[in-house]
């Protein structure tokens, strides 16, 4: 049994060889993907090992990189594209909403759009302007895209080759600022599903929903409040679009109290859609309101001051006491 | 407010007020009287037959268009997309084409789905609002609509791509119009396709507006002077003239084809028609150009050079009427005939692998439709 | 006193010249808007009469419009950017979300950005792909950007001119099937400030929220439901951001019920903010969880089953029904 | 897999392997060994003190950048883009422009910033996370930088836009990279300068890289050919020789604001550092490459000619370095002491007329703040 102590950044390196050694027809592109091996590494050696028509260097445009993944995949090929920071795929969002989202439904199932686009997102690591955001609500609002949020290595590693076997478009959000946690990886495991949510610490006080780097925060929170005698469940939901809230309506009918984490903008973040859907299921279990934790909603502010826009272990337990006090 | 130069620019030749010889650079091979003309680089030598078979299908797709035409004056449209006057463009440009070439075209394009063996049913099922278009993009050889400006053409130069990867001899033909220039994307796929030298061949047609917008609203100088400032060859070609288009556009294929990289055509045309049959042309252009342009008639052209050289008898031309009579009335029946499919199978495509919340809206929805049977 | 009666769309074209008579700084500029006064007439007559400086016929390209409405507007004009049809917005979302949304707040407010963008949106007129969308949710996610959905003519025309006049960026979106309705409009009264909601119909069971297009529609059901002694308050929201929920959480404490209605996807749609912060603010009055009635969860559909995917009367009301019996 | 010319394409004149040689068709007016030559179509006549300015410029501005970087080693800045090499290029630009012009900065310009009277600390606050620059863009005529790439073009399109309609006689000045020439958005910039004749010049400095991307990924043929396909003039500048970016960015400027239009200049230069602090350039680029260009150093070159045409001595030179150092000092001490605003500040400019709601998350933010005091 191969298992290995890979950080997140690693394990989506060896993730990517290996969907590529499974099927020829996957081809890497992006801006600065292959000799540098991109700006995090990521897809570091790829090129020196499958060569340049396997990992494309492209021009600086967002929107051509998206645009000719939709002509490769039609061609019969499986596009997997970087976006060198989230803030820099609003070029490419008419492609990805107009087309990549839409030719599967236009072309009744004719056509089919297995493209991955990989987004190192959120904030955290004191950048400039557009490197620190969390775009998932745009992509999770479109009918037709699939949106997966990892938050370890182990779902790093196989959920990039999942997607990529997929036959549907997936935005693939890499949680950048832990691209350096490591965990064990087991390479020849059997994979979790892709699209399911999952209960990663047990609790009965109240449930905490979290995805991608604020699952950790999620995590340390519930560590905390352990502390004081009150037990957080939480829940790493994983895949953003389809959303899997059967695990999350189990547990809130159990705790009665729910609170949602993520960087992006409280306002019609993902917590909105959750905090709507589990009212709706858990009506009568709920205790409190579902509440959110989320990026205020200002455009992402300056490195020195993002430690007071990001969501962390107090604002965590500040809205689950809230929860408590309902 | 001094200097504001919007409508004062530099003439585009041909393009504001259209005169019958043709603009210098233009590559024409048969004049706008039918005389067959040589050009120093382009040529073409085509049989009896294939000249009839340009002609039939130039006669064919007009009469399904002023067929599609009416059937939305008729209500059976929602709206209709009109090529007339750009027969001979896309008929020329669709004849260039290899079975396993690849074509991605606008909204407009119904003269190359027709030259591709697509069912014109299928494209009236798009207009019509049944579907966005029932054909076979891989069997034909032929895209969907895109309708988003530009769109396509990132398309065609990736599929360009995939052509290189897989070792194969074919080229892909990316169409575009004249308005379609000025997207980003446009000219991210020209971009694109020279950096790679993808074998797409990019077939403009400047039917002189978009919309309203009149060319020089999107350039000041001959489109196909754009694909130099990438890197690769531009040409005029009069695409009118569907012997010239042809021998143009094959060129260009067969440069892709061997690995020389992409190619621009512009071919310099006219929208005879309203841009839709939602607009009303009356309000930015003037009857006159109209009235010039039908002097350069595509099809009027072939049909005097295959009479005078023989080729051709008034049976023929008989027959080919017959002919687009029948297409038209098969147009019409079909047409008039086609149902939506069942609403519920808009839930079924979105995804190939359909996710359980999808799944239990379709669920709700079945439900929800069923509570309504024997109540209204 | 001047009061006429105006179809919307003939209450923006007013409302448009007006604000070009009050400001020569205002500057409009889109595909089609001059010569031809927009696919939808909607600027007809303006280019005459203000000029090609002033009425702009650009070339094709939403990202251009958008972009060099940027530059104008550091140099002190107010753009208003006609976008020809909902979904032609996409080019134009890197310039609104990276630029238009963050300039304010990039400069600390010593660049203000007064650009409107004008969009016809939503359904129901049978058109062919990407002129049926409802993209509000996208915007009113984006912190910096303000959203606006007018219903009626009296809106139309006042909103309009409060947009452009306004210091803000305004999303300003006009409900494409009721361009032709018509309303008696005074053109000379103090109007409503544009950023609030309206009830426009009292009522005591359940609270029924919409905006744009579909406020009519809840006002038919509303009627309807009338007919069946059943008592619906109906609120147009108006604003979509900011929401202006205070007199929704006055009468959802009184009706402790809630349905909202849009034509956009369901998922992240307004409904879901709307759902989560009004269960926050009202959760103890609640007799059933705020339902959402939306587009399903699919890209728009071809023409002919569009009837089928928008919310309609039958659709508020078995809402209704379903709130009523939790 | 047959042809794929990801790598094999036409050298772009100069940038695969430099040589001191001019190249055709690059304007030059100083040669890499500081000797004066004339160019047929650009001329440049400086005083002693003009000249002895722009020295004093290049030699700031690269102080200024070589303690920038060493502050960001120092963990006193987030992150660094350095402008080493590219001295030339931005101080003779920026001293081409009029008060009354207007420039529009990519992420790289401190040279232009230096040159419009932008204080330095406004830049290091921007890289040290304090705020995304300080500067006044109305006062110094100089906007805040745009990091999407080519976001700006656009931008500085539409200010020129705003200019013809004042009926000013003042040129905006549009920088952008190599890589941004491949952005839609860039294209479309110079579509739109090019329909209306907006008065914008767009100033490349093509650096050779986009990151890690050589120029030849972007474009195969000279990025200045670029214009012509848009109608406009293009020109290719020794981006390391300040006269010559002067001379043709004046004559550039000087045609804008006689409604003569854009005008689009490659200077063609060299990054001699990282793409920025991030940046490992080992991975992408040879030595030898960077030797080469060392030997066309823009301000080595203009030190010679001062010093041999006896317009600056000895003590001209160390008073310049002692300045230079003077700054780098004043940046350091600026820089180490700078310190963000109170974080609720980033509630209070996201609009000019503040909404309800986001008051509310305000108050609720600094309510929640103050729960700490004394607590931690
Ligand atoms: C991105 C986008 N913007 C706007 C439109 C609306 N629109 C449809 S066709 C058209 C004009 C296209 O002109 P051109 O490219 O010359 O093609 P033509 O219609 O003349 O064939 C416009 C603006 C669109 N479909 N897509
Ligand atoms: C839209 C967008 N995509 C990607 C990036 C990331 N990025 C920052 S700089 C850069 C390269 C720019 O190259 P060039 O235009 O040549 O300018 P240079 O850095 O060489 O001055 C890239 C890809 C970005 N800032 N914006
Ligand atoms: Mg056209
Ligand atoms: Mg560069």
């Amino acid at each position: 049994m191969a298992t290995e102590t890979l950080t997140l950044g690693k394990a989506l390196n060896l993730g990517l060889r290996r969907a590529m050694e499974d099927d020829p027809k996957v081809v890497l592109m992006g801006e600065d993907i292959g000799r540098l091996g991109g700006v995090f590494r990521i897809t570091d050696g790829l090129q020196k090992d499958f060569g340049e028509a396997r990992v494309v260097d492209t021009p600086l445009a967002e929107a051509g990189i998206l645009g000719t993944a939709v002509g490769l995949a039609l061609r019969g090929y499986r596009p997997v594209c970087e976006i060198q920071f989230d803030g820099f795929v609003f070029p490419a969002v008419n492609q990805i909403i107009t087309q990549v989202a839409k030719i599967s439904a236009r072309s009744r199932g004719r056509q089919r759009m297995p493209v991955v686009v990989r987004i190192p997102f959120g904030g955290g690591i004191g950048a400039v302007e557009h490197h620190s955001e969390s775009p998932e609500a745009y992509f999770a609002h479109t009918p037709g895209l699939k949106v997966v949020a990892v938050s370890n290595p182990v779902d790093a590693y196989w959920g990039i080759q999942q997607a990529i076997a997929g036959p549907d478009p997936v935005v693939f959000l890499e949680p950048k600022r832990r691209y350096w946690e490591k965990a064990e990886v087991d390479l020849d495991a059997t994979p979790e599903p892709l699209f399911g949510s999952r209960v990663v610490r047990g609790g009965d006080d109240v449930t905490v929903l979290a995805y991608g780097p604020m699952v950790k925060t999620a995590l340390q929170a519930a560590e905390a409040a352990a502390g004081e005698g009150r037990s957080l469940e939480v829940v790493d939901l994983r895949t953003l679009a389809p959303l899997d809230l059967d695990p999350v309506v189990a547990s809130v009918r159990r705790t009665g109290r729910c609170v949602v984490v993520h960087e992006a903008a409280v306002t019609l973040g993902m917590g909105a859609e959750i905090a709507a859907r589990i009212t709706e299921e858990c009506f009568h279990s709920l205790e409190a309101p579902v509440l959110r934790v989320g990026g205020w909603d200002v455009p992402y502010p300056p490195a020195r001051m993002e430690e007071e826009y990001l969501p962390d272990l107090d604002r965590v337990l500040d809205a689950v006491d809230r929860a408590m006090g309902f | 407010m001094s200097t504001l130069p919007t409508e004062v620019v530099d003439p585009v030749p041909g393009a504001g007020a259209p005169h019958l010889p043709p603009q210098p650079g233009l590559v024409q091979l048969l004049t706008p009287e039918g005389q067959r003309v040589a050009d120093p680089t382009y040529a073409v030598d085509l049989s009896p037959d294939e000249l009839r078979a340009l002609y039939r299908d130039l006669v064919l797709v007009r009469r399904w268009d002023t067929e599609a035409t009416a059937l939305q004056r008729q209500g059976e449209l929602g709206l209709w997309a009109s090529l007339l006057g750009q027969e001979a463009a896309q008929v020329g440009a669709a004849h260039a084409l290899r079975p396993d070439d690849m074509a991605f075209p606008t909204y407009r394009e119904h003269g190359v789905a027709w030259v591709r063996g697509v069912d014109p049913l299928h494209v009236m099922s798009l207009f019509r609002g049944v579907d966005n278009g029932g054909w076979d993009p891989v069997e034909t050889g032929f895209n969907l609509y895109t309708i988003v400006i530009g769109a396509q053409t990132l398309h065609a130069t990736g599929y360009a791509m995939g052509v290189q990867r897989d070792g194969a001899e074919s080229a892909v033909l990316a169409f575009l119009g004249d308005g379609a220039t000025s997207q980003g994307e446009v000219n991210e796929a020209m971009i694109w396709a020279a950096s790679f030298q993808a074998p797409v061949v990019f077939f403009c047609q400047n039917n002189q507006y978009a919309i309203s917008a009149p060319i020089e609203r999107q350039s000041r100088v001959p489109l196909y002077q754009r694909a130099s400032g990438f890197g690769f060859p531009g040409v005029r070609v009069d695409g009118n003239d569907v012997l010239a288009v042809l021998a143009v556009t094959r060129a260009a294929l067969a440069a892709a084809r061997e690995g020389q990289g992409p190619t621009f055509i512009e071919a310099f045309t006219y929208r005879m028609g309203a841009h839709t049959t939602s607009d009303d042309p009356s309000r930015y252009r003037l009857a006159d150009e109209m009235e010039e342009w039908k002097l350069r008639d595509p099809i009027a052209r072939l049909r005097v050079y295959l009479a005078h050289e023989g080729m051709a008898d008034a049976a023929f031309f008989d027959g080919v009427d017959a002919e687009a009579d029948a297409l038209a009335a098969r147009v019409r029946r079909g047409t008039v005939q086609m149902q939506p499919p069942a609403a519920e199978t808009m839930f079924d495509s979105v995804y190939a692998e359909q996710t359980p919340p999808l799944a239990a809206q379709r669920e709700q929805f079945v439900a929800y439709q069923a509570s309504f049977e024997g109540s209204h």
